[in-house]
């Protein structure tokens, strides 16, 4: 069974049948290892060759700068540990925002526990991170700067690029986990002025399990995953051939239509906004009113909690989140909404619909029409609703 | 995830609202975790002849305050005492590890009511003797 | 065009249709994110959890017990430096053997680095590891032992359950990189006596770039990649649900087929074997004569060095490796080969022919065919054969 | 991974062999490596005339060995020696990166057949003179 209505695809896009089918031969006939030289390694490696082509093509970079992973989080893991050991000798402090995606927030956390330090920039009210906290953050010692592109959960799209012209000049790395902005909006490392990018090909409907990460040449980056010498020994590990063919071709196909899809999906995403937030009393946007990817929509509604909202959403066929659905196993309230500055109950009552490129107009409409109901009987069963509402 | 029973109970709660007259009230959980869970009894004869609820939180939270709400009315003070954590949980066919404290704020609630009503009949007591 | 023979399973194998069947639906239809609540992530959960019991069961392991990764170099870091990171406090010496996979062995020289001291057993000539060298090494602040439970060059099986007697009662961790024998030959953490056991998919019919680590519970271990709750916070990422599907599958129908599988190859290894060192004179077999996997077959042909042999042989059609697949790209002969005790000329001309499951009687009549006539050319080349033949 | 130009010179390297009564013999490499090249030369006038190799090593290593051999024969020594290693390898339409020290192997060893041919001919001057 289906659903009906899909409206999570910052968790996961569904794979374009154009993906699976340029994967397929790399699943079934072509299945040497390319790192071997008779015939059926070579096809392989070609393959392999041409997806890193397209990549780095796309991104602004050379074929060598990519290096391919097992996804988002291996390469925010690999930019952040490798950069981070590798700059040992120079010093000891790095500077990320308070609303990262774990796999870059706890991995500070992490490198704390080994003797560095981690400031973790503040955000404004609508999740921007301001470019004169970084440069004011800065220490000597400072050797790692990691901003994300845009934000998973409430879609605000940081200043990557005037963070970069900060930082240029100085010898600081700079990372940015662009995981939600590759194949949605455009990503150029130059423009960007990022020593090292992540990206994963399941958000933009290729498959899970394979990302890349860009690291600029003359970048130097301990292996995360030692062994053999496959990624020019930045990656070792026999290669997701298949995977990564279907990450390039993904990619490609995302990059291509775009601009059309982007537009689209901001016009839809404007109207559940407005309709959303002038049908449902006490509701808040989180992030950014114009500064967010084009598919996201993010809500608190005061008085409930998510996961009754999102049982509900699913029974009449709409699938969404609350928060990162990385971290739905947890029962702390996402710490992206807390710095927000939002209180525990309401950070609570999230809702995240993120619209894809198959989002028409009618699903948004069923939305608008299904959720306002939803609302109101959960806050009739909540003992917060009444007493806050003769407050008000 | 949940159980068809916990689903049942979470999509049609049984008893949901409050008691005006209640001779008993209980609260449970806080908003900064997520839950809260208020339970309000009706006594006649030291048996609960009625009992409501109001929760914020998430379906599970849901699903065994209505249970509660069921497995209680009808049932001597003394036995309502003696409902477990566990014995919720059980009722609704279990509940996921990560929800099971969620059983616990049911049957807290729920013990806390009935101490709200016996302190109550205590102090109407000394009142009037 | 593929290879009429294909001869190098140990670097990896065709994937098989009913694994393809498999994985598909978790390609395309069931693309939800396994950690979301609404019925389309649940479709996913559940795949994943079938998966990890079928694992788990066939290894003799609990569910909670199996972490997947990207694949068997993961894995290996994964165990080694996550046990001996969370292990720190107790001690800093780890042992391991000379011929060990370099996912194993340049992670334990990464180690080096950061203050941990490793013993590198030798080997016997037929790349044995003895037990007793195992217990002789044992130190105070030992913490981990990791033994490879068949090499991939050589095949050779190691004696994994004796080791794991004599840690049994020492609170030592042991892992054993087990790439080249799931799905090949009987493996059940409970008899091998292993706290930690590493595999991979496409070892065994399955796809590349997902794997697998055992971990006994109540092991305690740091996880390499950091981030969102998955894996029971062992291992950070969305998963690959297709690839750990498919890798489940995959093991299934290997370890059903098992017996039959091992029992036809063993027979054409040692058909293959001897009439190879009958027809080419200064052959030596590499690995132990009968301990060694069901399909390896390991030379080394004096005189002549290995790549160009390779090529001879990919122009017949037959495909086949010299040493490692991952470490083709290297200049320095196999590390395997040297422990070994062979001098460098001849371990730089050795020929791994790898067995499958679809490897024919007539396979290798063509390879013992045309393997005489392609040593006897490469040896008239070279400038080392009639000197040598002169001498002897 | 190989050029055509390479695979062809693997497949059917040119002037395989020794040279029984070679006016000049280089080897460079050694069997720890992995390459070893072994080059004779015939010479008439200051002109290489003949040149025969033998080659223990990768695919690279026999065909940089069978391109100089045609290289060379029909050059003068001094033309002979000014073959650069860049020249053997774009002769072949290129080398993979990790095999151009190949190259140098076969350009090595053909001047140090040149020199060898040379220092016997200055040693039988200096005999003869
Ligand atoms: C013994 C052994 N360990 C580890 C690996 C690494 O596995 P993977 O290539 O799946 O990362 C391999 C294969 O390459 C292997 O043969
Ligand atoms: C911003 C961001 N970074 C990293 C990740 C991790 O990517 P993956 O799940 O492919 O490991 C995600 C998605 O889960 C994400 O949204």
């Amino acid at each position: 069974m289906k659903p009906q209505i899909y409206l999570d695809h910052a968790a996961t896009t569904p794979m374009r049948r154009e993906v699976h089918e340029a994967m397929e031969p790399y699943l079934l006939e072509h299945y040497g290892n390319p790192s071997s030289i008779y015939e059926i390694g070579r096809q392989a490696r070609k393959a392999l060759d041409a997806s890193r082509d397209a990549v780095a093509e796309i991104l602004g970079a050379e074929a060598r700068e990519i290096v391919f992973t097992s996804g988002g989080s291996e390469a925010d893991n690999l930019a952040i540990k490798g950069a981070a050991l590798a700059q040992r000798g120079k010093g000891n402090h790095i500077i990320t925002s308070a609303i990262e995606h774990h796999a870059v927030y706890d991995t500070c956390r992490y490198l704390e526990k080994y003797g560095y330090n981690v400031t973790f920039l503040p955000v404004s009210a609508e999740g921007m991170v301001d470019p004169g906290s970084v440069a004011a953050a800065i220490r000597p010692e400072t050797i790692l700067v990691s901003i994300m592109h845009a934000n998973n959960e409430i879609g605000t799209i940081q200043p990557i690029a005037q963070i970069g012209n900060i930082l240029r000049e100085k010898s600081i790395l700079f990372h940015t986990d662009a995981v939600q902005t590759v194949g949605h909006v455009p990503v150029d490392v130059g423009e960007l002025g990022v020593d090292l990018l992540s990206l994963s090909g399941h958000k933009f409907y290729g498959p899970k399990g394979v990302g890349a990460l860009y690291i600029k040449k003359g970048t130097k980056i301990e292996p995360l995953i030692h062994g053999g010498a496959q990624e020019r020994q930045r990656r070792a590990g026999t290669e997701n051939v298949a995977g990564i063919v279907g990450l390039a071709t993904a990619l490609r196909l995302a990059v291509d239509e775009m601009e059309e899809t982007a537009a689209r999906q901001r016009d839809l995403r404007d109207r559940l906004i407005e309709d959303v937030l002038t049908t449902v009393p006490h509701t808040r946007l989180n992030g950014h009113r114009t500064q967010r990817l084009p598919g996201n929509v993010s809500f608190c509604f005061e008085y409930i909690e998510g996961e009754s909202l999102l049982l509900n959403l699913d029974m009449r066929g709409i699938a969404a989140s609350s928060g990162s659905a990385c971290t739905s196993g947890s029962l702390e309230p996402s710490h992206v909404l807390l710095a927000l500055g939002l209180p525990h109950e309401i950070a609570h009552g999230s809702l995240r619909l993120t619209l894809g490129r198959d989002t028409t107009k009618e699903d948004i409409d069923t939305v608008i029409d299904v959720l306002p109901g939803i609302v109101q009987r959960l806050r009739e069963m909540s003992p917060l609703y009444d007493a806050s509402t003769i407050i008000r | 995830m949940y159980s068809d029973k916990v689903m049942d109970h979470f999509t049609h709660p049984r008893n949901v609202g409050e008691i005006p007259e209640a001779d008993g009230v209980g609260t449970e959980g806080n908003p900064v975790c997520g839950d809260i869970m208020k339970l309000w009894i009706k006594v006649e004869d030291d048996r609960i002849v009625d009992c409501r609820f109001k929760t914020f939180g998430c379906g599970a939270a849901i699903a065994t305050s209505s249970m509660i709400t069921e497995m209680v009315i009808g049932k001597t003070l003394d036995e309502a005492k003696q409902i477990s954590h566990r014995a919720v949980a059980d009722a609704l066919d279990g509940l996921p590890p990560a929800k099971m404290h969620c059983s616990n704020l049911a049957a807290d609630a729920l013990r806390k009511a009935i101490d709200d009503y016996l302190s109550k009949k205590k102090g109407a007591k000394v009142k009037h003797g």
